[in-house]
């Protein structure tokens, strides 16, 4: 007889918080009818409570490293793992998606009746990223990326009066579900390479045997990294970015690209480091190749850019890039990494409510002549994105600054000075990049002279990113201290 | 033998399948040709024993999913011959270069003897195990892997909440279009 | 002589369905061929799994099989729906003549 | 103390900040006024620095974040004190000066007192990643300044600016990154601090790609040739206060660290690339007159004067002798007192003529005496008159050169007679005659305001000029003890009469 | 008394500051007499400290004042021996003499108290000079005569020529300074320190002919700057467009004297090398014959004492370059007398004249300014080198020495000769075409003697033009026995000894100053259609004679302009289009990559495949290529 599963309930805590939430979101919908601004709440109460479930975990792991629980951190047969990494990942995914709300809150309300829908998929967006961010196990893992990522093909597509919008969906969607064959095919040849799908035991294996014939094992792996690659909008695997950040309604793009971003780093850092750190000769020059061509690619291009949303699409595959950068010292870079995608992917959520802001929440498209004389216009907007460019450029006393530099310097330490060189320069070609958007808003004069309304949710959202931006920046020790521990089991 | 016979005749079944996906004009046709290749590869899987996953297979695939594909298809009217003829400058040649080095990277690494599909070495008692007979499979689902299974319902849900999103017709409430200035099947 | 058919067969076979169907998307612009590219992709790669899983004597390839197919399932649901919708407005689901977006 | 002259001027900031919007009387006088004090705290500092030590004074060091080996480390010496005090002197002033600036004031107020807090951080970072954080995060309030408030190409030339200079930076951080690095791999524990990276070993390749690497940030700042170009663009277009700080303080942020970091850091590298660096001072001192000499733009002659002054005390650094060090600090606080009143100059000018061409003017001495007379006087402190301190300065470097790079010392002495050529040119033709102009003819002459303002900074020319010893007392042993270093470290010897303990002190009175 | 000689510098100095703050305040004439007496005061303090020295028994002294590089060995310190006291008296006596005329000339000037303020600053420059006791004080005093002149001679600066003029002087002295800055480097080099004593006193130890030879030579260069010899003599004519004192003053009696100094007081250098003596020597005599023949054509009064000066300095340069040191101060204190005369002279007519300075339009002036022109005479029978006024005495002591030393020095003997006729040529034309024959101005000017201010200093001057002579004549060398302690172990050389010689030697250079004395007296003394026949005659000669040889066009054409091109072409042809080219260009690289990168995106699903699966490709088969 088969045995009744045993269920660790607090492992599944946030996904459930978050999977019933969703359902609950939908059915107070049917029920109630609420006004769509109450059903943001909602989904901000939601989150707030996967969030207490996470730190739930935190506490639990805790106790269980002074020894004073047991239990196992891998429940229902390895399938998840509670580990510092995975809550991490959790509370920062939590966080970026409660600002996600923030940000979009204008766009939910615009939604009418379909805000409903639009929240739920936002909050099982998030419990997928989150599945995917605490596995160790790879289709658990693809199951995690599919649920996060077929969230965001629809949201991508949600506006009904942009046709760009449905160009984003399907753009997005192809090019995702492509992604995402090419990343189960990748697990399915690491599986026949190892006989295994669970990193630790790749992990376990690879310490013990050396594989003669590594090459199925060495495609699979590459085709995963492949399909994480683009996830997080890796060059040359990032063409897709642009054309659905700049065509999905301007109130999800930030959380839409935030989610993805920390998901698809926290999966592929893991991958790597969990699962096939002893081949890392073989991948990290790979990667290293990733991020250069993501650094120069994306600064390079967003120079040329005329619509603010492709110029930060384009410059958030030079941060994957820099990201990338960190990935490739290994397990002495997660830290830098967790780092630079806390603080990268609030700031890119609060960049693009400025965004949601000034060209309106369900737009497609944000030329920058837009945000000419800005500062005249809304000097909060215009404040709050200098701050947040000035922190994506990685200006000192801004916490860009010392996440670039976290990254910069595992790379060197692992052995790729190289790679740092070109950081460095693209790193310069990328100011040119924001400063672009600040001269537009601060030394141009405006189109239009209508005032901008600051909703009081976009307040919020803005002033946690620049909080991020400037307080850490000035004082990172203790995100450093946290990010440093939170490493993958 | 017999497995060689059977393996050969779906090989051949599946991959002119695939072929008539990608060369078939009409939509219809590569649905045909996709339907092929997905029962032959249903086969393929009996072969290799793994009876349950040829059922849903066919169940799920042939039955529901292709369903699905045609309903759209003629739901949208694309049933119809269709121009294949590129029109964006050298994709097919790019195309084709790509595969030709994925192709000799492939032949490369085989001709080399540095290729193995399975490199690791199979117990005999293991083998045995394969075979996926309802009760063999029944048991890692609901132990090991019920957490996946229980996964799968959030991307049903997704899969739900989406196709209501994506295609119902609704109005939003607080339309930005002025009154009149949308001209959509509803006014 | 005798021919075994190694499951070694079947993942070259796989590889061969995996590589036509990424040619297809390639090649092909109706959306919903190209989908149907897709969807023979994961085909070749739940071969690839059962295969695999046999030569290792493993029962995690066929388990594994089931997972992509609910994900296949699902993408098709989403996938049709967008394609649906864009058909609504512009009377074509050709993915060339979408790219508003570009640069 | 170091900590509170750093975060003075941030608080200051925040006191202006502070401000309601609609009281824009207030911003000016309250930002000189909240300006005053970390002048006081400097005057203090100067009065507590013990004259005739050459090592770090006042130190405070505590470490923030171990396993990056990152901690606020600050420290003065007798090469950063003049510096420091410099800054906290020039910013009140241009602030001062800053009476035309009407439109959102406020920030300006504020952007220049946290320039202020880094451009003092600059000079008290002990620790390199603290140092870079203060080098980079100054470019910001710098490049606001320029692009808001400047001329009509302000966008280009604060673009320009930016992108140049961090170019230059961006390098350097990753030299910066690989010395932690080699520190951890030597010792196990990595550290960015100076003091601990002093007794790092490099291999010669290694030691010379990093020293290249600081060299092409600070050679970019100072700006050397052929890196000169963002300068020019920069000062014509900044307002007053900018071009101010920028010619006063922020060039010598480049020639600060060339002292400090690379001859500190890379010895060996330091003695190989002699021959490159001297040859480009050189080159850059004769270049920079020349070019300076039919600029027809004030601010423009002025801005490629500092490219050739600054040869001057990159050719002194590394003529690796005491003179020549001693003299090229002195002269990074001459340079910036009398650019700073050239450029106060130009702006009072500007204030009240709109432009800045040469051609424009004519006869000004006529009807602005007291004016035309300040003028003359700082031209001639930079030209190098002998009793005013650019003297001292270039005197120094020329005389303490020679014994290790005499052909150098040689060619770069013509441009002590190029400088007298571009400036009393450009005397002649905006200052003497008669006024034609009629626009020019009812220019009123400097007020009381204008006057106070340039007042301390005469009065420094002279005092220097006159008594330098006020200076050199701190600055010598500071950089004897660097060429100590690099004595002790290389083979290195200074040439005979290269080092204070073998001049001839003779003349001392009966 | 040594430990008060700071004053002597200080005086001057705080008079200047308090009447930069405070002279419009007190007022025209009393800012004047403040700083007259201010000079006074130096001059009486020079006398005191200077005391011991008269009486033989002084003692060389070295005060210290503060300390200013020690890094370089350069301190404040004032060397006070014979050498200095006597440029110290020199400056002092003759500059308060001049700043008591110029309180006179300078009337109703709107900047009077501010002419006397750099006045003042000039003679604190021009002591720091002398006083220095090591080289970088000297070079500091040095540069700010230099200001002093620049100052002084665009003291009307609303006239371009006089703003021109005074730019011109500070740049060509620059030149010459850039001589002497290396100068001072090799010395550095050679001794370490720049102090005087620690470098002559080891002089002969430390240097090698070829490096005294070299320093010498830039002295030489930085001399010729600030003494106006050839090739950098072209300031000074130039200089004349200032205020008459101040030619007076600076251009004749003491800045132009400045080389003549340095080169006396560097002898300990000059004597170790075998060329830079002789250099020197024959510089100051081609420059004595060249200036002279330009002055035999000028119109202007004051450009003809103008290349007299010149000339006469280079009889100076002469003199101490044929090691006659003391010959060479004699006459530079001499011809401070009588050049000073001479300008003020000069300035009192152009006073009279209402600034006419023209010589064309003046002549019988005589009978309206009797003191001015009989000083004038004094003036000009001194230069010309008639006994037994100052010039004579001091002017043969040269030629002595030059006979004295043989060999090239009897060539520049003639040239000294020859010059001491032209001398006497054109002092005499410019006496007679001023002050006799019949009036040639205009109606409306009505000449008038000058203010007792100004008439006092030029009865004293030429007092001192006719017995400041006879404080070194052959038969009693007063000023040898107190100079000779200056030049302690330095080979001076001497006029020939012996009754004979000197009769011989002075009898010739009497009767050369007689002759040209004679001819321009009777080449002018007579209508004025004739002697512009006289000038006529002379042909191309006497016009290339009076534009000065053209030496300021062929600079123009050689120097200054290419010059000026040069500095066009680095700034708009290279600077802005090469080097900042690169720059932008780098910016625009940028662009046009990424432009180009942009065909990547072109929006098309497909395309993106494309590229997608090429990254995929490249991405596997690195990873086989490296690990399988």
């Amino acid at each position: 007889m088969i045995a009744p599963p045993e269920i660790n309930w607090l492992a599944i805590l946030p996904l459930l918080i978050l999977g019933l939430g969703a359902a609950a979101v939908l059915l107070v919908d049917v029920q109630w009818k609420p006004l769509p601004s109450r059903l943001n709440l909602l989904a901000v109460v939601i989150l707030g409570l996967a969030a207490l479930g996470t730190g739930a975990q935190g506490w639990w792991l805790s106790r269980r490293e002074a020894g004073e629980v047991a239990g196992s951190p891998l429940p229902f047969g390895g399938m998840v793992v509670v580990d510092r990494y995975a809550i991490f990942a959790g509370l920062l995914l939590i966080a970026v998606a409660a600002l996600g709300v923030g940000a979009g809150a204008r766009f939910f309300e615009s939604l009418g009746r379909r805000a409903a829908e639009g929240l739920a998929l936002l909050l099982l967006s998030t419990s997928g990223f989150i599945l995917l961010a605490s596995t160790t196990q790879m289709v658990m893992m693809f199951l995690g990326l599919e649920i996060g990522s077929i969230s965001l093909y629809v949201l991508a597509g949600f506006s009904r009066q942009e046709a760009r919008s449905e160009e984003a969906a399907i753009k997005y969607f192809l090019l995702g579900s492509f992604a995402s064959a090419i990343f189960v095919y990748g697990v399915a040849l690491v599986f026949a390479g190892t006989g295994s799908l669970d990193l630790l035991e790749h992990r376990t294996l690879l310490d013990r045997e050396i594989i003669l014939r590594p090459a199925v094992l060495l495609i699979g792996l590459g085709l995963v990294v492949v399909g994480l690659a683009f996830k997080v909008t890796a060059a040359p695997f990032h063409a897709w970015a642009p054309d659905v950040y700049q065509g999905a309604p301007a109130g999800t793009v930030g959380f839409m690209a935030a989610l993805a971003k920390v998901g698809g780093f926290a999966a592929l850092a893991r991958v790597l480091v969990t699962g096939f750190e002893s081949y890392v000769g073989t991948w990290g020059t790979v990667v290293a190749g990733l991020a250069v061509l993501s650094m120069l690619l994306g600064s390079f291009l967003a120079v040329v850019q005329s619509d603010l949303r492709r110029l930060l699409a384009y410059s958030g595959v030079a941060h994957a890039g820099f990201i990338l950068t960190g990935v490739v010292a290994g397990s002495s870079g997660v830290g830098s990494i967790w780092f630079y995608l806390a603080v990268y992917a609030i700031q890119l959520v609060g960049a693009y409510a400025v965004v949601a802001a000034v060209s309106g929440a369900a737009s497609a498209g944000s030329p920058l002549s837009s945000y000419a004389g800005l500062a005249r216009r809304q000097p909060l907007l215009a404040r709050a994105l200098t701050i947040l460019l000035l922190g994506m450029a990685g200006i000192p006393l801004t916490s860009g600054f010392i996440a670039k530099f976290g990254v910069f310097q595992d790379a060197f330490r692992a052995g790729f000075g190289w790679l740092v060189v070109v950081a460095m320069v693209a790193s310069v070609v990328s100011f040119f990049i924001y400063l672009r958007v600040i001269v537009a808003m601060y030394m141009q004069e405006p189109e239009g002279t209508e005032a901008l309304l600051v909703s009081r949710p976009l307040r919020v959202v803005l002033v946690a990113a620049i909080a991020v931006t400037l307080v850490l920046g000035l004082f990172p020790i203790p995100l450093l201290r946290l990010t440093a521990i939170s490493l993958p089991l | 033998m017999v497995e060689l016979i059977v393996f050969a005749l779906m090989a051949g079944a599946s991959l002119t399948g695939g072929v008539t996906v990608i060369r078939a004009r009409n939509p219809v046709y590569s649905a045909m040709g996709l339907l092929a290749t997905l029962f032959a590869i249903a086969v393929l899987y009996v072969l290799q024993l793994a009876h349950f996953v040829a059922a849903v297979q066919v169940i799920v695939y042939a039955g529901a999913v292709m369903t699905l594909f045609l309903f759209v298809i003629m739901l949208i009217g694309v049933d119809k011959e269709e121009n294949t003829a590129e029109t964006i400058p050298h994709q097919r040649r790019l195309a084709l270069a790509v595969g030709l080095i994925a192709a000799g990277l492939g032949i490369a690494l085989v001709a080399r003897g540095r290729f193995s599909w399975v490199p690791l070495v199979v117990t005999p008692a293991g083998a045995a195990q394969t075979n996926g007979t309802v009760q063999a499979l029944a048991e890692p689902m609901f132990t090991d892997w019920v957490l996946a299974f229980e996964a799968t319902a959030l991307l049903l849900t997704i899969a739900a909440a989406g196709a209501i999103a994506l295609a119902s017709t609704r109005k939003p409430i607080l339309s930005r279009v002025p009154p009149g200035g949308e001209t959509g099947p509803g006014s | 002589m005798s021919l075994v058919v190694t499951p070694g067969w079947y993942m070259t076979l796989a590889a061969l369905l995996f590589a036509i169907g990424a040619l297809g998307i390639l090649i092909r612009r109706n959306a919903l061929v190209m989908f149907m590219c897709i969807e023979l992709m994961l085909n070749a790669v739940n071969l690839t799994f059962v295969a695999a899983g046999r030569a290792l004597g493993s029962l995690d390839g066929q388990m594994a099989v089931f997972f992509v197919l609910v994900v296949a399932a699902a993408e098709v649901v989403v996938g049709l729906a967008i394609i649906v919708a864009i058909f609504r407005r512009r009377q074509s689901a050709s993915v060339d003549e979408l790219s508003e977006m570009a640069g | 103390m170091l900590t509170a002259l750093i975060v003075m001027p941030a608080v200051a900031a925040l006191i202006v900040a502070l401000i309601p919007r609609r009281r824009a009387e207030l911003f000016l006088p309250i930002g000189v006024t909240v300006s005053m004090a970390p002048l006081a705290l400097a005057g203090y500092l100067f009065i507590e620095f013990t004259a005739g030590e050459p090592g770090f004074q006042l130190v405070e060091r505590t470490m923030l974040y171990a396993p990056w080996g990152f901690s606020w480390y600050l420290g003065v010496d007798g090469i950063s004190l003049p510096l420091v005090i410099l800054t906290a002197l020039l910013v009140p002033i241009s602030l001062a000066a800053s009476v035309a600036i009407t439109h959102r004031l406020k920030e300006f107020v504020m952007y220049t007192l946290l320039l202020e807090a880094g451009l003092i951080g600059v000079f008290l970072a002990l620790d390199l990643l603290l140092f870079f954080v203060f080098f980079e995060a100054i470019l910001i309030p710098m490049y606001f300044i320029i692009g808001i408030w400047g001329g009509e190409r302000r966008i280009y030339a604060a673009v320009k600016f930016f992108l140049y200079t961090a170019f230059g930076s961006a390098l350097m951080m990753a030299a910066i990154i690989a010395l932690a690095v080699l520190t951890g791999r030597e010792t196990g524990t990595p550290s960015f601090s100076y003091t601990d990276l002093l007794d790092l070993s490099m291999n010669q390749s290694t030691s010379r790609w990093l020293f290249a690497a600081f060299a092409l940030a600070f050679a970019i700042k100072v700006p050397m040739f052929p890196l000169h170009t963002w300068l020019p663009d920069a000062h014509v277009e900044a307002p007053t206060a900018g071009s101010v700080l920028l010619a006063a303080v922020l060039l010598k942020l480049g020639t600060y660290g060339l002292v400090r970091f690379n001859l500190g850091l890379f010895p060996q590298a330091s003695v190989d690339f002699v021959p490159i660096m001297a040859a480009l001072a050189v080159i850059g001192i004769i270049y920079g007159a020349i070019v300076a000499i039919v600029q027809p733009d004030l601010k423009k002659l002025v801005a490629y004067s500092s490219v050739s002054h600054l040869g001057f005390i990159v050719l002194g650094t590394f003529a690796l002798t005491s003179g020549g060090l001693a003299g090229g600090v002195v002269q990074n606080v001459n340079h910036g007192i009398t650019t700073g009143a050239l450029f106060l100059l130009v702006g009072m000018i500007y204030d009240r003529r709109h432009t800045k061409q040469i051609a424009d003017f004519g006869g000004l001495q006529k009807v602005m005496p007291a004016y035309g007379a300040v003028f003359l006087f700082t031209i001639f402190a930079s030209i190098g008159l002998p009793g005013l301190n650019g003297f001292i300065g270039e005197f120094m470097v020329l005389i303490g050169s020679f014994p290790s790079l005499p052909v150098h010392a040689i060619i770069a002495a013509a441009g002590v007679v190029l400088a007298a050529i571009y400036l009393l040119w450009a005397y002649e033709r905006a200052f003497t005659g008669v006024p034609e102009k009629p626009e020019n003819q009812k220019l009123l002459d400097l007020n009381l305001r204008e006057k106070m303002l340039l007042a301390p900074l005469v009065l420094l020319m002279l005092i220097i000029g006159l008594y330098p010893k006020v200076l050199l007392d701190r600055v010598q042993p500071s950089a004897e003890a660097v060429l100590d270093r690099i004595e002790a470290t290389t083979d290195y010897v200074a040439p005979a009469p290269g080092r204070l303990s073998q001049v001839l002190l003779i003349g001392e009175g009966e | 008394m040594t430990s008060l000689l700071w004053l002597v510098i200080a005086l001057p100095l705080a008079s200047a500051t308090f009447l930069h703050f405070f002279g419009r305040r007190i007022g025209e004439p009393r800012a004047g007499y403040l700083a007259t007496l201010a000079v006074a005061g130096s001059f009486a303090l020079g006398l005191g400290a200077g005391r011991p020295f008269f009486s033989g028994d002084g003692q060389a002294t070295i005060v210290k004042i503060w300390e200013w590089m020690p890094a370089i060995g350069a301190e404040l310190v004032i060397t006070w021996d014979p050498l200095s006291v006597l440029m110290t008296l020199i400056i002092t006596g003759v500059g308060a003499l001049i700043h008591l005329y110029a309180i006179g000339y300078m009337h109703g000037d709107e900047r009077f108290s501010r002419f006397f303020v750099y006045l003042n600053l000039f003679v604190a420059s021009m002591l720091t000079l002398v006083l220095a006791g090591n080289f970088a004080m000297l070079f500091m005093g040095w540069e700010l005569v230099g200001l002093c002149s620049y100052l002084l001679v665009s003291f009307w600066f609303t006239k371009p020529v006089a703003a021109a003029a005074g730019k011109k002087a500070f740049i060509v002295n620059r030149i010459g300074d850039l001589g002497f800055l290396i100068a001072l480097m090799l010395i550095f080099g050679a001794f370490h320190t720049l102090s005087f004593e620690g470098i002559f006193e080891r002089a002969a130890d430390v240097l090698s002919s070829g490096m005294a030879t070299a320093i010498g030579l830039l002295i030489l260069i930085g001399a010729a700057g600030k003494s106006a010899q050839i090739p950098l003599y072209v300031w000074l004519p130039d200089a004349m467009e200032g205020p008459t004192p101040v030619s007076a003053l600076i251009h004749a009696a003491t800045m132009v004297t400045a080389g003549v100094y340095v080169i006396a007081r560097s002898a300990p250098i000059f004597e170790l090398s075998p060329v830079a003596g002789p250099v020197v020597a024959t510089v100051g005599a081609a420059t004595a014959l060249w200036a002279a023949t330009i002055a035999l054509a000028q119109k202007d009064i004051k450009r003809v004492l103008a290349y007299s000066t010149i000339s006469q300095l280079g009889y100076m340069f002469l003199a101490v370059g044929a090691a006659g040191h003391i010959a060479g101060l004699f006459h530079l204190m001499t011809h401070a007398f009588f050049k000073a005369l001479l300008f003020l002279g000069a300035g009192s007519v152009i006073h009279a004249m209402a600034d006419e300075q023209n010589m064309d339009r003046m002549g019988g002036l005589r009978k309206r300014m009797p003191v001015t022109a009989t000083t004038m005479a004094i003036g000009t029978i001194a230069i010309a080198g008639i006994p037994p006024l100052a010039g004579f005495w001091s002017k043969d002591e040269i030629l002595g020495v030059a006979f004295a030393r043989g060999g090239w020095f009897s060539v520049l003997w003639i040239v000294g000769l020859v010059t001491a006729l032209l001398t006497a040529f054109y002092m005499t034309r410019q006496f007679v075409l001023v002050f006799m024959g019949e009036p040639r101005w205009e109606l409306e000017v009505h000449p008038h003697e000058s203010p007792r201010v100004m008439t006092f200093p030029l009865v004293v001057l030429a007092v001192l033009s006719v017995i400041g002579g006879f404080i070194n004549t052959p038969f009693r060398t007063a000023l040898e026995h107190f100079l000779e302690p200056s030049f302690e172990g330095v080979n001076l050389a001497h006029p020939p000894e012996g009754w004979l010689m000197f009769a011989i030697l002075a009898g010739l250079s009497v009767a050369a100053g007689l002759a040209g004395a004679a001819a321009a007296f009777f080449a002018y003394n007579r209508p004025a259609d004739l002697w512009r026949r006289f000038e006529e005659a002379f042909g191309p000669l006497w016009s290339l004679w009076r534009n000065g040889y053209r030496v300021d066009d062929i600079y123009g054409a050689t120097v200054v302009k290419p010059g000026l091109r040069l500095a066009e072409e680095a700034a708009f042809s290279f600077d802005l289009p090469v080097i900042d080219g690169a720059v932008n260009g780098a910016g625009r690289l940028v662009r046009t990559v990424a432009s180009r990168a942009r065909a990547m995106q072109p929006g098309l699903v497909r395309s993106y495949g494309v590229l997608f699966a090429a990254g995929t490709v490249a991405v596997l088969a690195w990873l086989v290529l490296r690990g399988a």
